[in-house]
């Protein structure tokens, strides 16, 4: 009797949800088989933003391909560059300088803060707060004028290079960043006092999207995601790169698996993120911050892998060497691509409204996702 | 585990794997047959638990395709590298998105690039490229002479 | 003004709205294209029509709405006679009310207030 | 309005009573015909509204009559509708023939 | 469908591109009065795909504040919309629908390539395969601003570029 | 008495962090000072950018018109996406040796990524990252540009 | 004193002595009006700037102020640029009840301006049914947008336009119920007849705590009524896009656009008549010198002053909190507002009889 | 005829029409709008009549309750943007036939009767009056007060509220 495509039961309705739609926070195409206003399934259609970037990377001397990264998690654009040097540094086999350490240490969590700052103002701005969307872009402008003063652009910085960072910080970055850490503190209390306490933003974010520690694992989530479902998988814990070995921060866990714990990780780990800046920023050690590597990196025929934990959770990076200049094959494991695969599962049953939610806590970055 | 214990699980699963050296973790060779059941057993062999997939990624070597599985256990932290290697023009291989959810998106990834077939994958279509695309662009006699433009 | 204050607000209403579209149909030409008269829906071609069945938990609302609104229809003469009547009234509508929330009480045990 | 004799309100009523009944016999589906029934009641509250404005103005009997009849209408559209609705669920259909299979 | 077969030129894109017209029966003063309006009520489609659209909501943003001309009223939907800030890159699966949205829009509309990607593909210009080569192939483009994001400033530039070509009355 | 009582405090917790949220606005809204809007094109003249800031690529002409590109395309080669292109022609110096030179410098700003590679990878600094940002055009050819002047020429020296 | 009741009277003694009385009539309706649509397009222009502003100073930016001085003709250039926009009708659209749909919720928002007193004397029909009227009238507009909402035939559109529906009916009920506690203090649902009551203080002081929870739920079903943040549902940017007039543009939207921020100015006018003495000035007890000196602030500054606090309350609202999800939206009018409602009109009811308000 | 008389004519018009669109639209949707109006449109002869109070309870019940209960179930059950089918011919005729000739009989047995002239004096009772006159009556435990059937009604709404939550949630017998 109802032959319609778009409507496959009686009573229910296909919309689609994106890829030009506020909440998928770029070009996500979701499409959400309702009922009423009960999800039945939401399917993700990506590709919207695919742009051959591993294909792009084949062409692309090792010297240049890191730039490309940045483009993909662009809110992370550091640490994704940061995995990419670690892995030609890896085949490579260079000592990045102490100095160079620290700096990139700095920067990730730097990038980490902004990361989380955008995340927590458009999460807000998901489920209908406006107001912290400007609050949190008060906060990342003055990490992105940090940033701009030393990496001299305000997202896509392009500092990392093999063998350390393109510039040495600039004079001023030490006390700009302390003033930013103190201001900073403030802020994230008013965030709670605004958001993280509201009644209707709790009452949106409890219970919602609820995902096991077995299912965060088989999908294959990573970062907040899955340390909001009680899963251990911070690398800069378990796989500790550059000094985070030699620092002190805690890996935020909530065992809730709902909105409401991906929600307090973030928060959580924006506390820890100062916590980390704080003790790095007085201890910078001197010296060179660029390692001497010759003008054509060449990486020996071989497989490297390398994988730092982004703000989305773990990048890894996965070169295929034939010993020439440019990678043979090179892989990309982004967190976003694997975290979506569990929207399906997590938004069944509850309402649109909560799939933005949900959506928001992911806290997806679609070129991450579709490359 | 360490990487010598893993390697003699490994053998008891599957005798007839061979081994790579000289990468960071163990990695197994092996073909498409039994694919299916070594990922089955390693995914629930107590001693092995490998429950997460990381990474999945298909290389073209031009005579033949890989299929990269990259696996660890979130309980005993250790790492497991199988390359499945499949037929370059008809390149087909098990599907593990039962065993891992993960290897849902992922495989259809790599069939949507690479073009290798999972068999028994419940949606194999393309994920990032139109429907109507022809060709898989990541292999590596991909030609493209409208929309490649070549440096 | 009496009553033919709500024709005069009627028909300026009407010019109003009129108005401001007719001004509009003047004045801009627009284009015309295949995909303009499509419906919007993030830029994708939809697939089947809304005017189908939906199916919603909105009608059980509408249900318990439809009954309260009556009585509160007969609250209005009620609230304005209550003071000169005194307390009878409020004996009144004490039962009236208590009445009604028995069924209020229902509904919530019964979950027709909560979302289907 | 003393210019309008009551046989003209009586006239509107009887025509929208009419009206209703015609809705009534014509249509076949449920949600339909509980319309043309609303028509039909609220002729007849016309009529109450009409009679007590032109012969008894000192009275408000026809004014609570019409209270009362919009009060019951309210409740008997209420009822009808969950009743169309439980049909439709068991049914698929709210056509008035379909409805003779009810088995309940 | 996607791009490509407009770049053959054979087969033609969904939707046929306009000028966009402003109607030639208005006197020069109530032309300017009308121009005056539209200029200085830009709103735009929420649309971005990529970087630049970090960079666009930091214009949007407290520091850089766009409202201060008007622009704020960010519209989800194209119907109310004035403006695509093409913020981003443009991939061939993209292209029907930013055609479509473009299409979908009421006149007078106007249109912002915003970043190297918008323009010309920017750093997706070379080996790849997917990317639309700036996003003239697919929508009339009224204002190109480079940069890869530009910064928020750039971008206040290129909307006040556009107010005043919508002033001068093209 | 106790579904009462949970029912009213919750209702009291509700309200209270809803006028703790509406107080923290109330704040922003009273203390103009927070305002850290910035006019762009008003403050143009008191704008600074921080130094290392990337805006595009120039090239730097002394006050003779010359600059210090070789024409060695190190800069092409260096830069990811194909930005620059390098023409070079044959000149002869006066004392008849003949050396390659550059003619035209191709600068593609609407390609360019602003990351430096180039910049690093010239080695005689004859470019550099300039600050300018206000690139908005009408037409995406006047993006393309050609960075050494009209009838400059290489400084004496540069190698 | 320069009063609007003088004004108004005086053209009206003016109109009655110079024509017959069926022309003065006529020339009394077109200046009605006439106001009337000045009225509607002076709150279009000044709200929208004003909710600009005010978000903007919330969060901390500058707002529109490039445009006129002050940003000051911000809205009458978006205005301008809505009445030159093109307006579509989809083709898939039921076309009549698509640019029937503006139609209804203006000339609503029309109607409900009938027995609004602007200020002393200022009222276009002090009619006897007052609140009654406002709510019965008000009920209309669910109307508008379920008809707007169905005839785009667009799948956002509706889901907005249901959403619209259950939220504006559930929360008539409360509305009503904080109208009728007022009611039975006042005993008449006549406006002038309400603030009258109100003329030795006002009700939200002299009724005591009920009075002000009713106060309260009054606000916030309104708040819902008018569809505003943080019951935003029907037009729910981040889920539904624009909601239930995704469809709509130009002018046509324009016409939604302006009767919500006139449905937010009535029914803060409703509310400050009923619980802030309408346009009475503030009086406190004896103190007498202090009486005389509010009563020399005109009565329609007093009116308009309540009118925009109230309303800039409503705005505070919409710039601070997030939406709530459906589910919550109703459960919060089913299980809390009514009740506490019912309750509190009981509480209400036995202070009017007992007289024990001030 | 004076402009109150024209205004009545207008409404009885736009009453009957409506009316009339709303029993034989084929859209299911515009059919309620059109009861809508229609329904609107007593109200204003409410109005018209005086009868302000009358007037406000029809639109709040009738426009703000019903119709919005009878959009909500045609979402429900219906394919709303599809046609209606139209009824068979012969019924068509036969009632429209069958309402026309009652009609007729209606209005003669009317006509007879047409003296029903007022007073003008009668109407004048404050309208003001009504609504707390309405009040006292409705509350007044008299002989002429409708107490009884004011509590009566709460108990016909608590039924009507019962009857619809047991009827409408009951679910399929198919289903648990
Ligand atoms: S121009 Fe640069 S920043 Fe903008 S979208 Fe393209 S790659 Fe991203
Ligand atoms: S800055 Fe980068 S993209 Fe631009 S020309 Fe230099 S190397 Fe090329
Ligand atoms: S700019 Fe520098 S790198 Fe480029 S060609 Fe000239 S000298 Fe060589």
């Amino acid at each position: 009797m109802i032959e319609e495509i778009g409507t496959t039961e009686q009573g229910e309705l296909v919309v689609n949800l994106g890829p030009q739609h506020p909440s998928t926070h770029g070009v996500l195409h979701l499409v959400v088989t309702l009922s009423g206003e009960t999800i039945k399934k939401v399917e993700p259609h990506l590709g919207y933003i695919h742009r051959s970037i591993e294909k792009m990377c084949e062409s692309l001397s090792y010297r240049q391909f890191i730039y490309v990264t940045s483009r993909m998690d662009y809110l992370s654009s550091h640490i994704n560059n940061h995995g990419c040097a670690l892995c030609v540094e890896k085949g490579m086999q260079i000592e990045v300088p102490p100095r160079a350490k620290v700096i990139r240490v700095l920067m990730d969590e730097l990038t980490r803060l902004a990361s989380h700052q955008l995340w927590w103002g458009a999460m807000a701005m998901d489920v209908g707060a406006l107001t912290p969307f400007f609050y949190a872009f008060r906060e990342r402008e003055a990490i992105n004028d940090i940033m701009e003063e030393t990496c001299g652009a305000r997202l896509t910085m392009n500092y990392m290079a093999p063998g350390g960072v393109a510039f040495d910080l600039h004079p001023d970055f030490q006390r700009k960043v302390k003033d930013f850490l103190a201001f900073f503190r403030t802020k994230i209390d008013e965030y709670d006092e605004l958001v993280t306490d509201n009644i209707i933003f709790q009452r949106r974010m409890e219970g919602i999207g609820y995902l096991s520690s077995e299912d965060a694992i088989s999908y294959g989530c990573t970062g907040p995601t899955a340390r909001g479902s009680g899963v251990s998988c911070d690398i800069r814990k378990s796989v500790p790169y550059e000094v985070y070995s030699q620092v002190q921060f805690e890996e935020v866990l909530e065992t809730g698996g709902d909105c409401f714990a991906r929600y307090n990780v973030r928060m959580g780990e924006m506390r820890q993120s100062i916590s980390i800046i704080e003790q790095l920023i007085d201890n910078i050690p001197g010296g060179e911050f660029l390692a001497k590597t010759k003008a054509v990196l060449k990486l020996p025929k071989g497989e490297f892998y390398s994988k730092v934990e982004t703000a989305r959770g773990e990048f890894g990076v996965y070169i295929i060497s034939e010993g020439g200049t440019t990678p043979y094959r090179i892989k990309f494991r982004s967190p976003g691509f694997s975290n979506l695969s569990a929207l399906d599962h997590m938004a069944r049953g509850h309402k649109i409204g909560d799939l933005v939610a949900i959506m928001g806590t992911l806290d997806l970055v679609i070129p991450d996702i579709d490359r | 585990m360490t990487k010598e214990e893993l390697k003699i699980s490994v053998t008891e699963l599957l005798p007839s794997a061979s081994f790579e050296e000289g990468s960071e973790w163990t990695t197994v060779l092996t073909g498409p047959d039994g694919w299916d059941s070594f990922a089955r057993q390693v995914r629930s062999a107590p001693q092995l638990d490998f429950d997460y997939l990381f990474c999945v990624t298909a290389v073209d070597w031009k005579t033949h395709i890989t299929v990269v599985y990259h696996l660890t256990s979130t309980v005993h932290r250790h790492t497991l590298v199988v390359k499945v290697k499949l037929d370059h023009d008809h390149p087909e291989v098990a599907t593990v998105s039962g065993i891992w959810r993960t290897a849902e998106f992922h495989e259809r990834e790599a069939y949507d690039l690479m073009g290798v077939v999972f068999t028994g994958h419940p949606d194999l279509r393309r994920l990032f490229l139109t429907d109507e695309w022809k060709g898989w662009p990541l292999r590596k006699d991909y030609e493209d002479p409208v929309n490649m433009i070549k440096l | 003004m009496g009553s033919s204050s709500l024709i005069v607000l009627f028909f300026a209403g009407v010019a109003f709205a009129a108005g401001g579209i007719a001004a509009a149909r003047f004045f801009v030409k627009g284009t015309k294209n295949r995909q303009k008269g499509e419906a919007y829906e993030c830029g994708i071609p939809t697939s089947g029509t809304p005017w189908n069945q939906f199916s919603i938990g909105y009608y059980l609302y509408a249900l318990i709405f439809l009954i309260f609104d009556v009585e509160l229809v007969f609250m209005y003469p009620w609230a304005v006679a209550v003071r000169r009547i005194g307390m009878p009234a409020l004996v009144e509508i004490v039962i009236f009310l208590f009445i009604l929330f028995m069924g209020f009480l229902y509904a919530h045990k019964k979950g027709a207030l909560k979302w289907m | 309005m003393n210019q309008i004799p009551l046989s003209h309100i009586l006239f509107v009523s009887t025509a929208l009573f009419f009206i209703g009944m015609y809705g009534l016999f014509t249509r076949r589906n449920m949600i339909t015909m509980l319309m043309a029934v609303e028509l039909i009641l609220n002729s007849v509250n016309i009529n109450f509204i009409a009679f007590n404005k032109y012969l008894y103005p000192e009275k408000l009997e026809g004014v609570f009559f019409s209270l009362f009849i919009i009060a019951i209408a309210a409740a008997e559209a209420a009822v009808a509708i969950a009743i169309i609705i439980n049909l439709y669920r068991n049914l698929h259909s709210i056509d008035v023939e379909a409805a003779d299979e009810m088995k309940f | 469908m996607d791009v490509r077969s407009q770049n053959n030129g054979n087969e033609p894109f969904p939707g046929e591109v306009h000028p966009t017209a402003g109607g030639g029966i208005l006197v020069t003063k109530l032309d300017e009065v009308i121009n005056w309006a539209r200029s200085n009520s830009l709103w735009p489609l929420v649309f971005g795909t990529s970087c630049c659209a970090i960079e666009m909501m930091s214009t949007a943003g407290p520091k850089y504040d766009w409202s201060r001309f008007g622009f704020e009223v960010a519209r989800a939907t194209p119907r109310q919309a004035d403006v695509i800030i093409i913020a981003g890159t443009i991939v061939n699966k993209m292209a029907p629908v930013l055609k479509r949205l473009y299409d979908q829009m009421a006149d007078p509309k106007y249109v912002i390539a915003m970043g190297a990607c918008a323009t010309s593909g920017g750093p997706f210009f070379y080996n790849t395969y997917s990317v639309v080569k700036g996003a003239d192939h697919v929508i009339p483009v009224d204002v190109y601003v480079a940069g890869c994001p530009p910064r928020p400033e750039a971008l206040l530039h290129a909307l006040i570029t556009l107010q005043e070509k919508i002033r001068s009355g093209n | 008495m106790a579904f009462l009582r949970t029912y009213l405090s919750d209702i009291y917790h509700g309200a209270r962090s809803l006028l703790k949220g509406m107080k923290l606005t109330g704040y922003y809204f009273t203390h103009r000072k927070e305002i850290i809007t910035q006019q762009y094109p008003d403050n143009k003249a008191e704008m600074k950018l921080p130094e290392r800031f990337r805006g595009e690529v120039v090239m730097l002409h002394d006050e003779n018109n010359e600059h210090a590109c070789t024409g060695c395309t190190a800069c092409e080669l260096a830069c990811p996406n194909g930005t620059i292109k390098i023409i070079t022609k044959i000149e002869t110096s006066p004392d008849g040796k003949k050396k390659k030179a550059l003619d035209t410098f191709i600068y593609h700003l609407e390609l360019c990524t602003m990351c430096n590679l180039c910049i690093q990878a010239c080695p005689t600094d004859a470019i550099k990252m300039a600050q300018n940002f206000e690139h908005s055009v009408y037409d995406r050819s006047q993006l393309t540009k050609n960075l050494n002047k009209p009838g400059s020429k290489i400084r004496e020296g540069v190698e | 004193m320069l009063s609007i009741e003088n004004i108004t009277h005086s053209i009206d003694v003016w109109l009655y002595g110079t024509f017959n009385p069926t022309a003065a009539l006529l020339l009394e309706s077109l200046i009605v009006g006439l106001c009337a649509i000045t009225l509607f397009a002076v709150l279009g222009l000044v709200l929208v700037l004003m909710e600009r502003k005010v978000s903007a100073y919330m969060q901390i930016r500058l707002g529109p102020n490039r445009v006129g001085p002050g940003g000051a003709l911000q809205t009458v250039a978006d205005t301008l640029k809505l009445a030159m926009k093109e307006g579509l009708t989809p083709d898939g659209a039921d076309k009549f009840l698509f640019n029937l749909a503006p139609f209804m919720v203006i000339v609503v928002a029309m109607l409900i301006l009938v027995p609004v007193a602007f200020a002393k004397g200022t009222q276009i029909w002090d009619i006897n049914i007052g609140v009654l009227y406002i709510s019965a009238v008000s009920s209309l507009s669910v109307i508008g947008i379920l008809m707007a909402g169905w005839a785009s035939n667009n799948k956002y559109s509706l889901l907005g336009a249901m959403r619209s529906g259950a939220q504006i009916v559930s929360y008539e009920l409360s509305a009503g119920l904080s109208i009728i506690s007022i009611v039975t203090l006042t005993g008449s649902l006549r406006i002038s007849d309400i603030i009258d009551s109100q003329q030795d203080g006002w009700w939200l002081f002299k009724g005591h705590i009920p009075a002000m929870i009713s106060f309260v739920i009054f606000i916030i079903a309104v708040t819902a009524e008018t569809n505003r943040a943080p019951f935003d549902l029907a037009e729910a940017e981040s889920e539904l896009t624009a909601g239930f007039h995704t469809e709509y543009s130009g002018m046509k939207f324009a016409l939604f656009f302006l009767a919500e921020y006139v449905n937010i100015f009535i029914v803060c006018a409703i509310a400050a008549t009923l619980f802030l003495g309408g346009w009475m000035p503030l009086h406190i007890g004896h103190w007498t010198a202090f009486n005389h000196a509010m009563d020399y602030i005109p009565s329609s500054l007093w009116f308009i002053g309540k009118t925009f606090f109230l309303i800039f309350v409503i705005m505070w609202f919409r710039w601070t909190f997030p939406r709530l999800r459906i589910d919550q939206l109703l459960s919060l009018e089913w299980k809390y507002l009514l009740p506490l409602s019912l309750f509190n009109l009981l509480l209400m009811t036995l202070i009017s009889i007992k007289g024990w308000h001030f | 005829m004076n402009a109150s008389a024209v205004v009545f004519y207008i409404l009885s018009a736009f009453i009957l029409a409506t009316g009339l669109l709303a029993v034989t639209s084929r859209k299911i949707f515009r059919t309620a709008i059109w009861l809508l109006f229609s329904l609107t449109g007593v109200a204003g002869l409410y109005f018209w009549l005086g009868m302000q109070f009358i007037a406000a309870v029809q639109v709040v019940v009738y426009v703000g309750g019903i119709v919005v209960l009878i959009i909500f179930s045609i979402f429900l059950t219906q394919q709303s943007g599809k046609d209606l089918p139209s009824p068979l011919r012969r019924r068509t005729v036969f009632s429209a036939l069958a309402a026309c000739i009652g009609f007729a009989l209606t209005c003669l047995l009317l006509s007879r009767y047409s003296s029903f002239r007022v007073k003008e004096s009668d109407y004048d009772f404050a309208p003001d009056m009504s609504i707390s006159a309405i009040g006292n009556q409705l509350l007044s435990t008299s002989e002429h007060g409708y107490v009884l059937p004011f509590e009566v009604i709460s108990i016909l709404l608590l039924a009507a509220m019962i009857g619809c939550i047991v009827i409408a949630m009951k679910s399929k017998p198919g289903d648990k």
